[in-house]
């Protein structure tokens, strides 16, 4: 899959830190700007169709945003046109859904967990229909015409917690986390754990939940938490909250801790204090995924991590972490550090386990 | 003298009702205008367009020779009016000063100079022999004091014309007289008043010219030296009162009410009435009187259900009541007049016809199981309607649209529709005109005739000599002496109010 | 533990925490003070962060920010003024509705003026002036917590005794608790309840307005999506608890800002964030049971918005 | 309300051309989007939470019973109500029935608490209703998260409700529509009748206008407020659960606080209505039908979804403030209900 994503070539991927207007801002995919172009697309209707389904507003979700860059860039690249509806709630999600399957595009990207159950029922009551379903997959009953695509996060957060392992002065590091599900732990508890590996003086780990009213988009909440960690001595802190992590960025600037982002390259926002990022590019995998569909080649289960460049840390690759800003940049031994690591999660010398599966 | 007030051809209509159909007066200098009228006559509406409240929709004011067009009270305060309303206009929150100097608060950039308020408003209180306490919060405070902080805030405000909008109703005799002799003072000052009783016997003994409100029209003008209060009432009514004479109750009945050793304690949890012993039997009317605040109101509310009883037994009908609720009093034979017929009586936002049902939601009469006998309800009301004469245009409109008077017949014909064994009228012809009062007083005496047990509370004290067949005196929560109204005058139990004769005892 | 808990750095939080919910709920007040049940703090303050961010990036001026808030919060006010007090609508009904259109305005407006979605930072990293104050901040415990705050955040602080004296010293004050409380009372005596509930609703768009700038460019730097959070729900919910009393008020916030700050902290020590969430506002509950003395005025007050 | 509406969409019209849509075609979509076909299936199934929040909410405005905690009422009715689904062995029917009821009775509980506050501690109601909202949104967090989450799901879930324990849809319509849109029907005429011609519903809409009038009367104003309030939350519960049972079968965590702006659009839509259940089913219609047909209108012609809600929120505003009535009228009206007052006859102050 890592391939491919070379091949589109398209320079807003998120990999790579943006170029464009918005330097200041996290948004450095560039959504809009394909949406325009995409009105074009619309008219000519030549090539594929594909729809794209949230089941949240994509607003402040990173991830969201990427499933759509991807959808879009697959469109582009096939010549043929990719459309996005965003949900509410589970019945706009359903109406969405509906109305897609009504459209008959040759393929309907849903996207997450809450998807999950509908993604069945309407795959398995339109046969003909092919269905993406992203980042998460039915455990029994999964209908042939339904893919999906899983993300090995962990791996990723993982390489991040060697970093801070190494880095840490005071042994005390944590996260701040968006939302106490374990789907997030996925972060949380492999960052410690890349950590331990490295650091046997660590003390526990402290991980804590930004909640409330608007845990995703809430940075003054995440800000005070990132603080409140400082207070008690923490010097690592992995933030992980989409919107969020702009407070615990800003925290990190007053304070003066060292801190991690989530999803895209975060740096240039706090460069002397941000780390590095757990990359997961989604558009990628979503384009992979669209064209392993488009060529009959898909497997019911793809699951993307290191190996299939799905999910990283800027550290890996030299070209970006060049001009990416990040604190990592200056630690020379520790990229070394990580890259044997990464080797060796590729190869299976390491393993890294799944938080999910451990739970379940 | 000269004319200081001039109106002409004042007419406003309301949906359904013409409210003031083309009323001409004449106020002059330094008089008292007593203006006197039914229930419903109009002269609330026409004070009220008077002060600016309400405009007119047709005629012309004239203030000092002067046309004028009031958009606002304001445009009437700053021409020297002042108001006093029937329902007061007070904030319960702020102190007696606060209330008086609003909107005109002696003040520097802004700032509250809270000394010299306190001091005008007593000063004033003083010249006019107001006595209030400046500091006091008005909600605190009984009715009769609040009467007299809006007359400060009238003459704070230098009015020359000073409307009263029936300020008599809720006060003690000595109240009353207190407030003439300002009003008095005040006319002797030079200043106008406008105002408003149901009670012949103060504008015979207060008045300067009366005039006679009729249907919302003005039908006569008259000099007090020369008229009698049969002629005014036959204005009024267009036809002749007489007053009515209880007569001597046939035969009395078995005790239907009876209070034993009741204790009440009030907002302070001092105690407000204590230990109250009376019975009420079948076919008399046993009058309470007291000077607001002496624990009248309390010992009411207990025997109704709606305060806590502290200690001693109620019995009605030979069922203990101490401890049932409201309902269960009611289904035990208990009617209940209240004082305040606008938040406790009536629901303003209800129709009349849902006023007149409540409390009797319950009887067969007008439920079957868990659904209202539809039906019932209406044919109920509708009778109740013309019986008591409540001059409304249909039983489904809002019962806050009627006036005083009429909204006290609301209260008055639900609870006496019933038969009920007790009926407790508290202050039953408080605000309502002579014609009503013949007709209350009527209504009363055929229930007490028919074997009814009536509990009477009024401030009125030639109301309850006229109708008690006994008469309990209530002074600080205890009743201190029981009376013959036959064999007493009022000057006798005003001293028995007062605590004068348990000192002498 | 709890020495460990309750450390300096707790403190600075809650005030920082505090004063974009005081702004809100001092304009909640006032209306509450004016007879205007205001529930549409909550969309004021995200329309203000909103405006602010979007000011502060055209003028790169943190004035023009703060003024753009301030306008935000009068616009939006203005809808309730007008549907509340001048054409006798229901507030909460408004209120509600208010909030619905601020967040729908602001996530429909990010895309389209800025190209971006989720959120957004000015250019020139903007913020509203935070002045340590000399002298007072090197004072131990409360100089840090108290004397190192942005403007804002000492406008807020000072409005609790400004309103107060407002409130029960001068005389738009008094005319304004008169309104509040018996609008006919005060319409016989020449004041006007339209005029004063106007300018007290404009107050609230005012404060809310900055409350959101506050959020947006002194707590942090930047708009996100819904950056609210809630704040302007917890500052009406404060307006009550506090009775409409700027001491209360404050008593009020600082009740909800220290047990939000506190849950933070047990969140380190392990506990899960459900509970602390549920923290602040089980201790209001309890909070509301103790000084449980006289909550008249708001029955009836309420009472006559359904 | 013509004119309401012709405002709102007027206003809603300009943003768009402003942002360069083109409103004819982006109302068009709107309406036949959320009133037509499958648009039309949509919104009678989002009818069913948005008219039943709003019956349950008029139960307790109209009695004066300011109740602002219909979300924590839903919230708590709908996991328990879930759970309830999940583990009681039985036939189907038996198993909907038993789950409907513990959602109805934990909704019921949940609204009691502040309910028992202003009875008991003459707490207001309005203050509690609301904060128990957000204590109701961390228990089922943590309730579902740990003791009756779905070990190794992704989010905070429970496991999905066995097939034979859902709600089913109605037969022959295309599928889509619970069966529970029946019962909102019946629900409202039976409110409907109650609040009109029942000696409850008299007394409560007694209570409403005035508390001291109706404990005057005998109505047992603490026990009628608790009554109101339990079936309010009641009715809230039942909500909740429908949702679980008859369209998503699993609580999830998220979903289902998303879920809550069912209450808030309820609230709104039974003050709309002036708590009368037959406008609010005409009113739930209206304001479901604009919520899916603004899906459609993004669909159809890239005008966002938000804007649609923006002229929802219009509308409300508009149809509040009386629009279409001119001045003179509603000054008039003013003058009706609001005749000249007491203030202030007599100073004693009565408990609440
Ligand atoms: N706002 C209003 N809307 C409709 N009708 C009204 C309104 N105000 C007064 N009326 C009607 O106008 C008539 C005159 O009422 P008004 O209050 O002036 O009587 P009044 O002479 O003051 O009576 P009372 O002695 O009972 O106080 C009554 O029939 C009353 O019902
Ligand atoms: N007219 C009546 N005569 C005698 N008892 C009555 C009457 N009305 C009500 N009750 C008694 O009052 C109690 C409540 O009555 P009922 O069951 O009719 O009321 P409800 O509608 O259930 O009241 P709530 O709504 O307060 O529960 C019962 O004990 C009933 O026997
Ligand atoms: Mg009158
Ligand atoms: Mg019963």
């Amino acid at each position: 899959g890592g391939g491919s994503s070379e091949e589109t070539s398209a320079p807003e991927t998120t990999a790579a830190p943006s170029g464009t207007e918005e330097d200041t801002s996290t948004e450095t995919t560039a959504a809009p700007a394909e949406g325009e172009d995409e009105g074009a697309e619309a008219e000519g209707g030549e090539g594929p169709h594909f729809i794209y389904i949230t089941p949240n507003p994509i607003g402040e979700n990173e991830f969201l945003q990427m499933g759509e860059t991807g959808t879009q860039a697959a469109a582009e690249r096939l010549g043929g046109t990719a459309e996005t509806f965003e949900s509410t709630d589970p019945s706009s999600s359903r109406a969405n859904i509906e109305a897609a399957v009504e459209a008959a595009p040759d393929i309907i990207v849903l996207t997450t967990f809450q998807l999950t159950d509908m993604a069945v029922e309407f795959a398995s009551a339109n046969p003909d229909q092919k269905f993406i379903l992203i980042d998460d997959c039915p455990p029994e009953g999964q209908p042939e015409n339904l893919y999906c695509v899983g993300f090995r996060e962990h791996e990723g957060a993982y390489l991040l917690g060697i970093m801070a392992g190494n880095l840490t002065e005071t042994n005390k590091i944590g996260s701040v986390v968006a939302l106490d599900i374990p789907f997030f732990h996925r972060w949380s508890d492999s960052f410690y754990l890349g950590a331990q590996s490295v650091n046997p003086d660590l003390e526990p780990d402290t991980q804590v939940f930004i909640g409330g009213d608007n845990p995703f988009a809430d940075p003054a909440r995440a800000k005070e938490q990132a603080l409140s960690l400082a207070a008690q001595g923490l010097d690592q802190i992995f933030s992980v909250g989409a919107a969020s992590d702009m407070g615990v960025f800003e925290a990190a600037q007053e304070q003066g801790f060292m801190t991690y982002g989530t999803d895209v390259n975060n740096c240039p926002v706090a460069p002397e204090y941000i780390v590095d990022n757990n990359l997961k590019l989604v558009d990628n995998a979503v384009q992979t995924a669209i064209d392993l569909v488009m060529s009959g080649e898909a497997t019911p289960f793809t699951s993307v991590g290191l190996a299939e460049g799905g999910v990283g840390v800027m550290a890996l690759d030299d070209e970006r972490l060049a001009d990416s800003q990040c604190l990592v940049a200056q630690h020379p031994d520790i990229v070394e550090q990580v890259r044997e690591a990464a080797e060796g999660i590729i190869s299976g010398e390491i393993e890294v386990p799944d938080p999910l599966a451990a739970a379940g | 003298m000269t004319t200081e007030l001039e109106l002409r051809g004042i007419t406003k209509r309301f949906p359904g009702v013409l409210a003031c159909d083309g009323i001409d007066l004449t106020a002059r200098r330094g008089e008292i205008h007593c203006i006197v009228g039914e229930n419903g006559a109009g002269k609330t509406t026409l004070m009220s367009i008077l002060y600016g409240l309400i405009p007119p929709d047709e005629g012309e004011i004239l203030v000092r020779g002067e046309p004028v067009r009031f958009h606002s009270p304001l445009d009437a305060i700053r021409r020297g009016l002042g108001m006093v309303h029937q329902a007061f206009k007070l904030f319960p929150s702020l102190t007696v000063a606060e209330n008086v100097i609003f909107r005109e608060e002696p003040a520097k950039l802004g700032w509250i100079d809270r000394k010299r308020a306190v001091a005008r408003v007593q000063e004033l209180a003083d010249a006019y022999g107001l006595a209030v306490d400046p500091t006091a919060v008005v909600e605190d405070l009984p009715v009769g004091v609040l009467q007299r902080v809006e007359i400060l805030k009238a003459l704070y405000r230098h009015a020359s014309i000073l409307i009263l909008d029936e300020p008599t109703a809720v006060l003690t005799p000595q109240e009353r007289d207190r407030l003439f002799d300002v009003m008095r003072r005040l006319r002797d000052s030079g200043r106008t008043i406008l105002f408003i009783t149901h009670k012949l016997a103060e504008v015979m003994s207060v008045a300067d010219r009366i005039t006679v409100l009729r249907n919302g029209k003005a039908v006569a003008e008259l000099d007090p030296a020369t008229t009698t209060p049969e002629e005014i009432s036959r204005h009024m009514t267009g036809r002749d009162v007489e007053p009515v004479r209880a007569g001597a109750p046939t035969a009395l009945g078995d005790v239907v009410l009876s209070v034993r050793s009741l204790t009440v304690r009030g907002a302070h949890s001092l105690p407000v009435v204590s230990d109250v012993s009376f019975d009420v039997r079948a076919g008399e009317v046993v009058g309470i009187a007291a000077v607001a605040g002496n624990g009248q109101t309390e010992l009411i509310e207990a025997i109704a259900g709606l305060r806590e009883i502290e200690s001693g037994t109620v019995t009605l009908a030979g069922v203990d009541i101490t401890h049932l609720d409201v309902a269960g009093r009611r289904r035990a034979g208990m009617s209940y007049i209240p004082e305040d017929r606008h938040r406790v009586g009536t629901a303003a936002a209800a129709s009349v016809s849902e006023n007149l049902l409540m409390g009797y939601q319950r009887t067969d009469r007008m439920r079957r199981g868990a659904w209202l006998r539809r039906r019932a309800v209406a044919d109920h009301a509708g009778r109740l309607k013309d019986e008591f004469a409540i001059k409304v245009s249909g039983v489904d409109v809002a019962a806050g649209t009627l006036s005083g008077g009429n909204l006290q017949k609301v209260a008055l014909a639900r609870e006496m529709a019933h038969d009920a064994p007790l009926i407790i009228a508290e202050q039953p012809t408080r605000g309502v005109d002579i014609g009503a009062i013949e007709f209350i007083h009527t209504r009363l005496v055929a229930a007490r005739d028919r074997g009814a047990a009536i509990l009477l509370v009024s401030a009125e004290l030639s109301e309850i000599q006229s109708l008690a067949t006994r008469i309990l005196v209530m002074f600080e929560g205890r009743i201190v002496a029981e009376l013959d109204p036959d064999r007493v005058d009022e000057a006798e139990i005003g001293l028995h109010m007062t605590g004068g004769k348990v000192a002498g005892a | 533990m709890l020495a460990q808990l309750v450390d300096m750095s707790l403190w600075e939080s809650v005030v920082r925490a505090l004063i974009p919910v005081l702004l809100a709920a001092i304009g909640g007040l006032i209306c509450e003070r004016a007879g205007v049940f205001q529930i549409s703090l909550e969309g004021m303050m995200l329309a203000g962060a909103f405006a602010a961010v979007a000011a502060a990036h055209v003028t790169g001026s943190a004035l023009a920010a703060a003024a753009a808030a301030a306008v935000a919060g009068v616009l939006l006010s203005l809808v309730l003024a007008f549907g509340a007090v001048s054409r006798g609508g229901n507030a909460i009904v408004l209120g509600v509705a208010i909030n619905i259109l601020a967040v729908g305005l602001t996530s429909f407006l990010l895309p389209q003026l800025f190209g971006v979605r989720g959120s957004f930072q000015p250019e020139g990293g903007v913020r509203i002036l935070r002045i340590a104050i000399p002298g007072l901040s090197d004072l131990p415990f409360i100089g840090p917590v108290l004397f190192n705050l942005s403007i804002l955040g000492y406008a807020a602080l000072l409005l609790v005794p400004a309103t107060w004296l407002f409130l029960f010293r001068t005389q738009l004050g008094l005319r304004l608790r008169g309104v509040g409380e018996r609008p006919l009372a005060a319409e016989t005596l020449g004041v006007s309840s339209t005029v004063y509930r106007y300018a007290a609703v404009v107050a609230s768009g005012v404060l809310a307005g900055l409350a959101g700038a506050q959020l947006a460019l002194g707590n942090v730097g930047v708009f996100t999506e819904g950056i609210s959070s809630g704040r302007g729900w917890i500052a009406v919910v404060a307006v009550m608890l506090g009775r409409a009393h700027p001491f209360g008020v404050l008593a009020a916030c600082l009740l909800f800002g220290f047990t939000e700050a506190f849950g933070f902290r047990l969140q380190g020590q392990g506990y899960p964030v459900q509970i602390t969430d549920a923290l602040p506002f089980v201790v209001t509950l309890v909070a509301l049971v103790i000084a449980r003395k006289r909550f008249r005025r708001l029955l009836d007050l309420t009472a006559s918005t359904v | 309300m013509t004119v309401a509406l012709v405002v709102a969409f007027g206003l809603g019209a300009v943003v768009i051309a402003l942002t360069g849509g083109d409103p004819l075609a982006a109302f068009g979509e709107m309406l036949t989007g959320g009133f037509t076909g499958s648009g039309l299936r949509n919104t009678l199934s989002r009818m069913i939470p948005i008219v039943g929040m709003a019956l349950a909410f008029s139960l307790a405005f109209r009695s004066g019973v300011l109740n602002l905690g219909g979300e924590g009422q839903m919230l708590m009715g709908a996991l328990f109500g879930t759970m309830t689904a999940i583990v009681l062995p039985g036939p189907g029917p038996v198993v909907i029935v038993a789950a409907l009821l513990v959602g109805a009775a934990v909704g019921a509980l949940w609204a009691l608490l502040p309910a028992l506050g202003q009875t008991k501690f003459q707490v207001p109601l309005l203050i509690t209703s609301l904060l128990l909202n957000y204590v109701a949104r961390a228990t089922t967090s943590y309730l579902v998260r740990y003791p009756f989450g779905e070990p190794g799901a992704a989010f905070a879930s429970t496991v999905a409700v066995p097939e034979s324990n859902r709600i089913p849809d109605f037969p022959f319509l295309g599928g889509g529509i619970s069966i529970s849109l029946f019962f909102v029907f019946g629900l409202v005429a039976l409110l409907a009748v109650v609040y009109r011609r029942s000696v409850f519903g008299y007394e409560t809409a007694m209570l409403g206008f005035s508390g001291p009038f109706a404990r005057y009367g005998g109505v047992d104003v603490e026990r009628k407020t608790l009554l109101v309030m339990a079936s309010a939350g009641a009715i809230g519960g039942l909500v909740g659960s429908h949702l679980v049972l008859g369209e998503t079968y699993r609580y999830i965590d998220a979903d289902m606080i998303a879920q809550t702006g069912f209450a808030w659009t309820g609230l709104m839509v039974s003050l709309l209505a002036a708590n009368r259940p037959v406008a609010i089913l005409l009113a739930g219609f209206f304001f479901a039908g604009l919520q899916i047909g603004g899906f459609a209108m993004e669909r159809a012609t890239k005008v966002s979804w938000q804007l649609a809600e923006m002229i929802q929120a219009l509308v409300i505003v508009a149809v509040v403030s009386r629009l279409g009535l001119t001045w003179r009228r509603r000054r008039k009206l003013g003058e009706e209900v609001g005749p000249p007052q007491p203030e202030m006859e007599t100073a004693h102050v009565g408990e609440v």
